[in-house]
């Protein structure tokens, strides 16, 4: 008989319920004689709050940090991690409804349970103590989200999800290879094992060195970092907005809160080796994704370039390998859902039935025709772009303070000019919105309920300006990794 | 403002500060509610500025009565610029110099303001000639009773910019906007100077007020003393128009004719020659300064002499007169003879503002129109203008007793008694050449046959014109009687400022200075009348025979094209390059350079965005090879 | 009560009220801003009552936690300098609003940009925080952009965006060196701060190089926005195609902060960088005054002349306060005042003449002063005082500023000088060609001044003459922040402060 | 020479060799083929590996089902056709060779570092083994990696909608491939 | 077992490198996909060979987990290739460029 260790399934309550309500969505879509829109969204939302609920219940759990036959980790980093990506969802969902309500593509009942099995790999990644659940967990998401992308009727969409599958199996053997690495390195897949033995010196060097490039690849793939970024463009453009809204924040969240454990955990020990890589991708992803953002025309591929500028700046904050770094890049990566979901939740306005009205001409005069509308996105945009008294500024002021606090000064260098390039692209749009007339007519959205979801992020993004600390003091505790 | 006055003695010295505050409640009132006013504006104006006089005059009889060692009084006014060690308060001072000028300033202003009463009646902008009229008053009664020399400085500006004001008058015409920027920019260019003389002085002296700079205890070396002095005298230049920033005063002229008899011939122009006087301590302890002074206003003095000989405008003639006179009170000035210079000064306050205001009277009576050629025979259209121009005329060629004569013959009778021979000779020889200009100018106008229609309408002016006429002709005649020779009323009153001059002893006799200068006077006015008087001479063709020569005088030596060869062009050449070359171009063209190459930058990488996704693929590969070889070197 | 506070933020209270009210009259939008405007004014009057010029350091501080984990704190508080900026600022807002009566389209979200202005600039004015100050700086820039991008001229989005990025490439720098201060304040285990007043003592100690580059970290965020040469480029486009209160808020108050954040940061945390390289800086001030004057020279766009003129008249500021005698630096301060009020004074007319001509060409206007003559001549007063006139304001400063600069380096001092020729040439130039000549035929039966504009003018006016006579109002509460800024700089500076009393009686001398 | 060392160079050269072929194999279905082949050597390894258990999963799953899948899919497409292999895109196979060169030889360098060419295999994997390989394993995956076990689940789960989704047709008519992709889930669920 | 370990391990990294020079010369989505189960086999030979050499049975399950994963990977992209076809016959993915720049 096979003695199994006591279950204490507590700590992925969050996963086992996003995962079980994955199922119920699947069968209310299969048995339902009529799926509802209104149906799917209810219990979607209901399984987020749930799951929601339970990763708060988690915040003041004591005990082992990590549970499971060392799988899961159970700390507040995870709690925060999967709040963000919960919310994320549960707003990605709500545009999801509208957007397909709209679209007229037959009802999208594949939409939901997929949004929540991603939900639930974006979830368990920021969790997993093991490598293998990373990789697990990562190919859950990813295989969702390929599947998401394509959920359209447009030719673009299709394209888009092979190439998004196509490199994202490619670099997901990479990212196994890496973890096949650690393996040979250490004798274990587990995250703070492997950090006991590399810092034991017990592990190899070489390997673990290795391991951590290819881990590193597979994370920049996720990330969007470049050399690896160049699907993020393709795909966002391609993909229906509100999946590309999802995409853009949440995968983020998820795919930088593993690499985080996975940087400030495991290879902790190698910090000094491995800060200069993550330091040339942080620049040359600023860099890259501030500059190639100038040439677009379309708004969707804009804001992928800039998400790739993001990443950049996520990463120059955690160039330093401590808390500092870890609460700044964590305070970015909510601001940055913000601002995305916020933005991307305009752009799905503004894009009229299909996706028509994406190229940066449908916004002249968007001031004038949508006040509110315009608006938000000014708003958003000014938020990515780092000024005050937005989220974005606060968030950029903590990852050059931690960059700048472990010596970086020049990356923050680097990233501030970068900010400069990078404001002239969203000045642009905002140039466009208030400062040209509209260009012939234009298709109008005027559903309310979309537009009053967009009050969260806007509320956001100014709180998160005006009254940081809110969050902040929250984070100083979520940035402790215990292991 | 009153506070101060009031703390002080009650005596008329208190109330100082109301020679100037009553033209400026002048110029206010003007300013705001001048059109309600109408000719009353005129009225008020002269009123209050004849107050200011009446004060003068008290401050004067007040003055008088002390001890000539105790003829010093500052009022206090309030602190005006206190920062650190620095500090400037707005001071007034009165000293038998001051006194002196505002003496001038409101005696003849008020006269002049009377005159514009007439002169200026029907102007559609009447109230706010006078509110300039008494600002300008304001500003020249603060430049000389000023006690340091920041305050000095703003009455100094202060009169630049009613110069401006009042030049520009009649706007409309595009001659009188361009003569009045010229007169404020070019005199600018001195104030400049000045302005970093006054920096120099609070750098050496660490204060600007005149008891400590002109104190024996300054302590300034001879070098700083001389370059103090030569920044002052530059802003006295430019005031003064002397020889090389002369070239506005003639445009000047496009003002109305009180003003330049105010403004560009009894008052303000002589502010550098008071600067100079007032700073004579500064001037005396560099002695090289006081050589300067000599040499620009004997080149002045002749230079505007020659000049002032072929112009055809009377107010032209009298411009030029103006300069090279000035130039004769800086030749005193640099000679030591203060006394000589300030009572020039003021005989020529006289006949001037007479001249001037002559030929205002001339013009008003030719209907505007200003050129001699169309004159001629006027004496018999307007006798008593006529006839007071004539005495301006005779004191300015100096002629025996009149007022003239003896300023002019003072300064020669110095240059000679000093051993200054060829200064003496050479204002000589611009005794002569004064002499002949004016002798021209009278002949051309007022004798001979009326050479147009003009000329036979000509009327005489008004009695409100002519009544002020009277006046100053008899200063001009009698005001002799202030000083004959080194040791008059004048120069006894002026000793506690300026001190005795005490050169001298060589030179010519007495008797012998008084013939030269009889016969200099009339040959000059004898040549002159028997080429312009006399009617044997057809002096129009004598001009065409001559004409490099006509042009040359009356082009005032090209002075003015070569400024704008020299500078005007080759100035307005690099502001272009700076604007259109260096600044469009080159800075900006950086600024934008960089945009456009960010830009090249973008549209270059995305290129490499083919959306092959081997391509993605393969750079993919790049990184991840790229990160193993790092890897691979750490271990 | 917490005044500085309620200046800050008193603007935004209108804000919400502006944006929300969608179904607003333009007038009532108007009224809001001028009344919130006014309000301000009236509030930071109270702040003058309540400073006392005899006291040194900062005044009203207030502090409070903000965001403890980035060590960032509200921490505001008012020297001399500071104390007239912000008065500076509450004084021309109303008046930029009442200029903009006459704007027409989107008037609520003109007047929301405008208040949210106001705050930004009050609060980098106070901010004692560093990167409060840093947030406020940067929280400027976003009004302004749409002010000028929004309302401006044919060329307006050029200039917004030059606007923008230029100021935000400038304080890109400026950031860095922040963060690396506050690091700096932790390091030896001590509670890193952004506290400009600890910060003070931890840049003294900082190691001689790396305090310049520093400095030229600080240093270039604030020659933008000064601007100083060569980095001013950006201001002749924003000056001319901003609307009116645009322009003039840029030039009285915007420009204000880059010279307030040399003093206040750059002289205060880097004396002995500042003194290394005050060379070099005063030369880019010279080079900016007549570089500014002589390119004014040639303009025929109005606002551009004025523009370039601006440019001129900052370098006389940095000039004087880099010359780091008493005089240079009061000067220095007393031209941001000046030519805050002088040069917004300009824009407002240049405004007026606009509305009027529908044209900043020059060589379009002509005899303005005849049909519109007290336009003309508040246009005339302006300009000479605008152009150093004694008696009006700019004259005491610039006087004080060549002095300063003069006793420093004589050539400095002259060269500066002799701008001052230069701006009287453009400005009568100018005036020329706009006020005198023959009226143009399109020109004819233009209205005077109306009673909305004589009651934006006259104000401002009034204190170009008040200013000039009595400058102590402003040097006397300046005083001791230059004796603390100046004794950093060099501590062999003598204290100059305060006339001794008695030398100054009054009566007949010996 | 012992056996393993024998079989090691017997298959390693087919392998590789194997996998180069199939580069450049013009013919979808030979390159398929090759996979299969290269397939087959790597459980080859397995064995020698001492991982019996993952040798008959290799064949039946990789080289059985997947490989199986892939032909019928190139045949359905109709794909088999064979494409030509001439490069459009400049620079892009040199590139592509040159940095798989480099990358085998990085790999080739870290091996050399963190294990050695001289380290053999430790003795005592028989006990690891004890009890047969696939009860070791099911011990170690029922114990210590139950909950990544579980999670797999979810990956099929969705591999199944995808199916649905992706490949069904306006008719929602269920093609065969559609068939066959669920069969496929289900198949590579069936190890577990 | 006398065969070092390092030995497969190089294969594997060949392997490894051949799959990906595969992805990315060939031009068939469907032989760009098998190339990348060639990497991910190339991988679990690896993991194979790290169980032998630690002992310990881990990284066969972990291979184990590879395989599981794969097979989920070749049903979604098998599907979206399909896809894909339907929509353009062909799955030459260099005619896939409606996005790019």
């Amino acid at each position: 008989m096979i003695r199994t260790p006591a279950l204490d399934l507590f700590p992925v309550l969050p996963e086992l319920i996003l995962a079980g309500a994955g199922i119920l969505a699947l069968l209310y879509q299969a048995l339902a004689p009529r799926p509802k829109v209104e149906g799917h969204l209810a219990l979607a939302l209901a399984g987020l709050a749930a799951a929601a609920g339970a990763s708060i219940a988690l915040w003041d759990r004591t005990g082992d940090p990590t549970v499971l036959a060392g799988a899961i980790q159970a700390d507040k980093f995870a709690v925060v991690a999967r709040l963000v990506i919960l919310a994320v969802a549960a707003v990605g969902l709500l545009y999801g409804a509208h957007y397909y309500d709209r679209s007229g593509d037959e009802a999208r009942g594949e939409f939901y349970p997929l949004v929540l099995f991603a939900t639930m790999g974006m979830t368990l990644i920021t969790a997993a103590a093991d490598l293998i659940v990373t990789f697990l967990a990562l190919e859950i998401l990813s295989l969702s989200l390929y599947v998401l992308t394509g959920l359209s009727r447009r030719g673009q969409a299709t394209e888009a999800s092979m190439k998004y599958f196509l490199l994202g199996a490619f670099s997901s053997a990479f990212f196994l290879y890496g973890v096949a690495m650690a393996y040979g390195a250490t004798g274990t897949t587990r995250i703070p094992a492997v950090a006991h033995a590399l810092a034991g010196q017990t592990g190899s060097q070489a390997l673990a060195l290795t391991a951590f490039g290819f881990l590193a690849i597979g994370f920049g793939f996720k990330v969007s970092a470049v050399p690896f970024h160049m699907w993020t463009p393709d795909v966002y453009q391609g993909a229906p907005t509100p999946v590309t809204a999802f995409m853009a924040a949440a995968t983020k969240v998820a795919a930088f809160g593993a690499l985080i454990r996975v940087l400030d955990v495991s290879f902790h020990p190698l910090a000094w080796s491995w800060e200069p890589v993550i330091w040339v991708v942080a620049a040359l992803s600023v860099i890259v994704g501030s500059v190639l953002a100038i040439a677009q025309s379309d708004v969707k591929r804009m804001l992928a370039y800039s998400s790739v500028a993001h990443a950049g700046f996520i990463l120059t904050g955690l160039t330093s390998s401590n808390q500092d770094g870890i609460r700044a890049a964590l305070f970015y990566l909510i601001a940055y859902a913000v601002m995305t979901l916020g933005s991307f939740g305009v752009v799905m306005l503004v894009s009229a039935r299909g996706e028509e009205q994406t190229s940066l001409a449908s916004y002249a005069g968007l001031g004038r025709r949508q006040p509110l509308l315009a608006g938000l996105m000014a708003l958003f945009l000014l938020s990515l772009a780092g000024i005050p008294p937005t989220a974005g500024f606060i968030a950029k002021v903590g990852v050059f303070g931690a960059a700048i606090r472990a010596g970086h000064w020049p990356l923050v260098l680097i990233g501030v000019l970068s900010s400069v390039v990078a404001a002239f692209f969203y000045l642009r749009v905002i140039v466009l919105m208030y400062m040209q007339e509209p260009a012939g007519e234009q298709l109008e959205d005027r559903a309310v309920l979309p537009r009053a979801a967009l009050a969260i992020p806007a509320a956001l993004t100014l709180v998160l300006g005006v009254f940081p600390q809110i969050v902040l003091g929250v984070l100083d505790k979520a940035s402790v990794l215990r292991w | 403002m009153s506070a101060a006055g009031l703390s002080a003695p009650p005596d008329s010295f208190a109330l100082v500060w109301l020679v100037p505050a009553l033209p400026l409640a002048g110029a206010a009132i003007n300013l705001f509610v001048g059109k309600r006013l109408g000719r009353w504006a005129g009225w008020l104006a002269s009123a209050l500025l004849a107050g200011s006089f009446v004060i003068s005059l008290a401050i004067l009889s007040h003055l008088l009565g002390l001890t000539a060692d105790s003829r010093l009084f500052v009022q206090h006014l309030f602190d005006w610029v206190t920062v650190g060690s620095f500090r400037a308060a707005a001071d007034l001072r009165i000293d038998p110099l001051s006194v002196t000028m505002i003496l001038v300033v409101t005696g003849v202003g008020t006269l002049i303001h009377v005159y514009a009463i007439g002169y200026m009646d029907g102007d559609p902008r009447y109230g706010r000639f006078f509110a300039y009229l008494n600002l300008f008053a304001f500003f020249m009664l603060v430049l000389v009773l000023a006690e340091n020399y920041l305050l000095l400085y703003v009455g100094w500006e202060g009169v630049g910019l009613c110069s401006y004001l009042l030049i520009g008058f009649w706007f409309e015409r595009k001659s009188a906007a361009d003569a009045a920027k010229k007169a404020f920019i070019t005199t600018r260019v001195g104030d400049t100077a000045m302005m970093v003389g006054l920096a120099l002085i609070v750098v050496h002296v660490g204060t600007l007020d005149f008891s400590s700079v002109l104190g024996s205890d300054a302590g300034l070396t001879k070098g700083a003393a001389t370059a103090i002095s030569l920044l002052l005298f530059a802003g006295a230049i430019g005031k003064s128009a002397q020889v090389p920033l002369h070239v506005w005063l003639p445009d000047a002229m496009e003002g109305p004719t009180p003003v330049s008899a105010l403004i560009h011939a009894a008052t303000m122009v002589t502010a550098g020659v008071y600067l100079v006087v007032r700073s004579h301590a500064l001037f005396e302890l560099s002695g090289t300064a006081l050589t300067v002074v000599l040499v620009i206003g004997l080149v002045t003095a002749i230079y505007a002499a020659t000049a002032a000989l072929a112009q055809d405008d009377i107010k032209r003639v009298l411009a030029y007169s103006t300069v090279s006179q000035l130039g004769y009170m800086f030749v005193a000035a640099g000679m030591r003879a203060y006394a000589a210079a300030m009572f020039m000064l003021v005989a020529h306050a006289f006949y001037k503002a007479l001249l001037f205001l002559g030929a205002g009277s001339v013009i008003h009576g030719m209907h505007d129109e200003q050129d001699m050629k169309e004159m001629g025979g006027l004496r018999r259209r307007m006798p008593l203008t006529a006839t007071v121009m004539i005495v301006g005329a005779l004191s300015l060629a100096g002629v025996i007793p009149l007022a003239g004569y003896f300023a002019k013959d003072t300064i020669l009778e110095i240059a000679s008694t000093s051993g200054r021979t060829l200064v003496y000779v050479l204002g000589t020889a611009g005794a002569l050449l004064s002499a002949a200009y004016i002798g021209r100018l009278i002949f051309l106008t007022f004798f001979g046959e009326e050479r147009s229609e003009h000329a036979r309408a000509a009327h005489e002016s008004p009695a409100i014109m002519t009544t002020p006429l009277l006046v100053l002709a008899a200063g001009a005649a009698v005001g002799g009687v202030l000083a004959t020779g080194v040791e008059g009323k004048l120069p006894t009153f002026l000793e506690p400022v300026v001190g005795v001059f005490a050169e001298g002893g060589a030179g010519l006799a007495k008797g012998a200075l008084v013939a030269i200068a009889l016969v200099v006077t009339a040959t000059g006015l004898l040549v002159t009348w028997f080429l312009y008087g006399s009617g044997r001479v057809d002096w129009l063709a004598v001009r065409v025979r001559v004409a490099p020569l006509h042009r040359f005088l009356q082009r005032a030596w090209y002075v003015d094209d070569a400024y704008a060869a020299v500078v005007g062009t080759p100035a307005k050449a690099a502001a272009a390059f700076t604007a259109y070359v260096v600044d469009a171009r080159v800075v900006d063209g950086a600024v934008n350079g960089v945009g456009i190459l960010v830009r090249r930058l973008a549209n270059a990488g995305r290129r490499v965005q083919t959306g092959f996704v081997r391509n993605y693929a393969l750079a993919f590969l790049l990184g991840a090879v790229a990160i193993l070889l790092y890897v691979g070197v750490r271990f | 009560m917490s005044w500085i506070t309620v200046t800050t933020f008193l603007p935004l209270v209108g804000v919400p009220v502006l944006l929300l009210g969608v179904r607003m009259r333009d007038d009532v939008a108007r009224a809001i801003g001028l009344v919130v405007t006014l309000a301000v004014f009236i509030v930071s009057l109270g702040m003058l009552g309540r400073f006392d010029g005899s006291q040194a350091g900062f005044q009203l501080v207030e502090q409070a936690t903000w965001v403890r984990s980035l060590g960032m704190q509200y921490l505001v508080g008012l020297d001399g300098v500071g104390l007239w900026m912000v008065l500076l600022t509450t004084f021309l807002f109303p008046l930029s609003v009442l200029a903009s009566w006459k704007l027409e389209h989107n008037v609520r979200l003109f007047i929301a940009a405008m208040l949210v202005l106001e705050t930004g600039v009050i609060g980098s004015f106070v901010a004692l925080d560093l990167l409060l100050f840093f947030l406020f700086f940067e929280a400027i820039l976003f009004p302004m952009y749409l002010i000028i991008g929004g309302w401006g001229g044919d060329r307006r989005v050029y200039a917004a965006v030059k606007f923008f990025l230029f100021t935000m490439a400038g304080s890109a720098l400026l950031l860095v060196a922040i963060l690396f201060l506050y690091f700096r304040s932790g390091s030896g285990g001590l509670t890193p701060t952004f506290d400009v007043r600890d910060l003070t003592a931890v840049a003294h100690a900082l190691p001689a190089t790396t305090a310049r580059w520093l400095f030229l970290a600080f240093f270039v965020a604030f020659a933008v926005k000064v601007p100083i040469f060569p980095l001013h480029t950006w201001l002749p486009d924003a000056h001319t195609e901003a609307p009116t209160a645009g322009s003039v808020l840029l030039a009285g108050v915007l420009l204000k902060v880059g010279a307030f954040g040399l003093i206040r940061f750059n002289l205060a945390l880097f004396p002995e960088a500042s003194k290394y390289f005050a060379t070099f800086v005063s030369v880019l001030a010279v080079i900016g005054i007549v570089y500014g004057a002589v390119v004014a020279l040639i303009q025929t766009d109005l606002k551009r002349l004025v523009a370039y003129s601006s440019v001129s008249h900052l370098g006389f500021v940095v000039l004087g306060v880099f010359a780091f005698t008493t005089q240079g630096f009061t000067g220095g301060v007393l031209q941001m005042v000046n030519h805050g009020l002088s040069t917004g004074a300009l824009f407002l007319l240049v405004g007026m003449v606009y509305e009027r001509t529908h044209t900043r060409r020059l060589d379009e206007m002509g005899g303005l002063a005849s049909v519109t003559p007290w336009l003309a001549g508040a246009f005339l007063f302006t300009a000479f005082a605008s152009a150093g006139l004694p008696g009006l304001n700019n004259f005491v400063g610039e006087f004080l500023v060549v002095l300063g600069s003069f006793a420093a380096n004589r050539w400095f001092g002259s060269i500066a000088a002799v701008a001052v020729v230069l701006a009287a040439i453009y400005l009568l130039w100018s005036y020329q060609r706009m006020a005198y000549g023959e009226v143009r035929e399109e020109h004819r039966g233009l209205p005077d001044l109306s009673l909305r504009e004589v009651a934006i003018l006259a104000p401002i006016l009034s204190l170009l003459l008040v200013f000039g006579v009595y400058p102590k109002l402003v040097t006397d509460r300046v005083e001791l922040t230059t004796d603390t800024v100046l004794t950093a700089v060099s501590p062999d500076h003598p204290v100059e402060s305060g006339p001794d009393p008695g030398t100054v009686a009054a009566g007949v001398a010996p | 020479m012992p056996l393993d060392n024998v079989v090691f160079w017997v298959f390693a050269p087919i392998a590789i060799a194997s996998g180069i072929a199939m580069l450049v194999q013009r013919n979808a279905v030979h390159a398929a083929l090759l996979l299969i082949v290269n397939f087959f050597c790597i459980a080859v390894f397995y064995l020698l590996l001492g991982a019996p258990f993952l040798f008959a999963v290799q064949i039946i799953v990789y080289a059985g089902a997947i490989m199986v899948l892939f032909l019928f899919v190139i045949m359905l497409l109709g794909v088999d056709r064979g494409d030509s292999l001439k490069e459009r895109l400049v620079g892009q196979r040199p590139a592509a060779i040159a940095l798989g060169i480099a990358f085998a030889f990085e790999v080739f360098f870290a091996v050399r570092a963190g294990v050695g060419f001289a380290a053999k295999a430790p003795a005592g994997f028989d006990a690891v083994n004890a009890g047969g390989n696939t009860r070791a394993l099911a011990k170690v995956l029922f114990r210590d990696y139950f909950f990544p076990f579980e999670v797999t689940s979810v990956l099929l789960i969705i591999a199944a909608i995808a199916a649905m989704v992706l490949a069904q047709r306006k008719a929602r008519a269920i093609t065969q491939a559609e068939a066959l992709a669920a069969a496929a889930a289900s198949e590579g669920a069936d190890p577990a | 077992m006398r065969t070092p370990i390092a030995y497969f391990l190089v294969v594997s990294g060949m392997l490894f490198a051949i799959g990906t020079v595969g992805v990315l010369v060939r031009r068939n989505a469907l032989l760009i996909f098998m190339s990348i189960e060639l990497q991910l086999n190339a991988v679990n030979l690896t993991l194979i060979a790290f169980s032998r050499m630690h002992n310990s049975l881990n990284g066969q399950v972990l291979a184990f987990f590879s395989m599981v994963v794969a097979a989920a990977e070749v049903v979604v992209g098998l599907a979206i290739i399909v896809s894909v076809y339907r929509r353009t016959a062909s799955v030459n993915v260099d005619e896939a460029r409606g996005l790019s720049g």
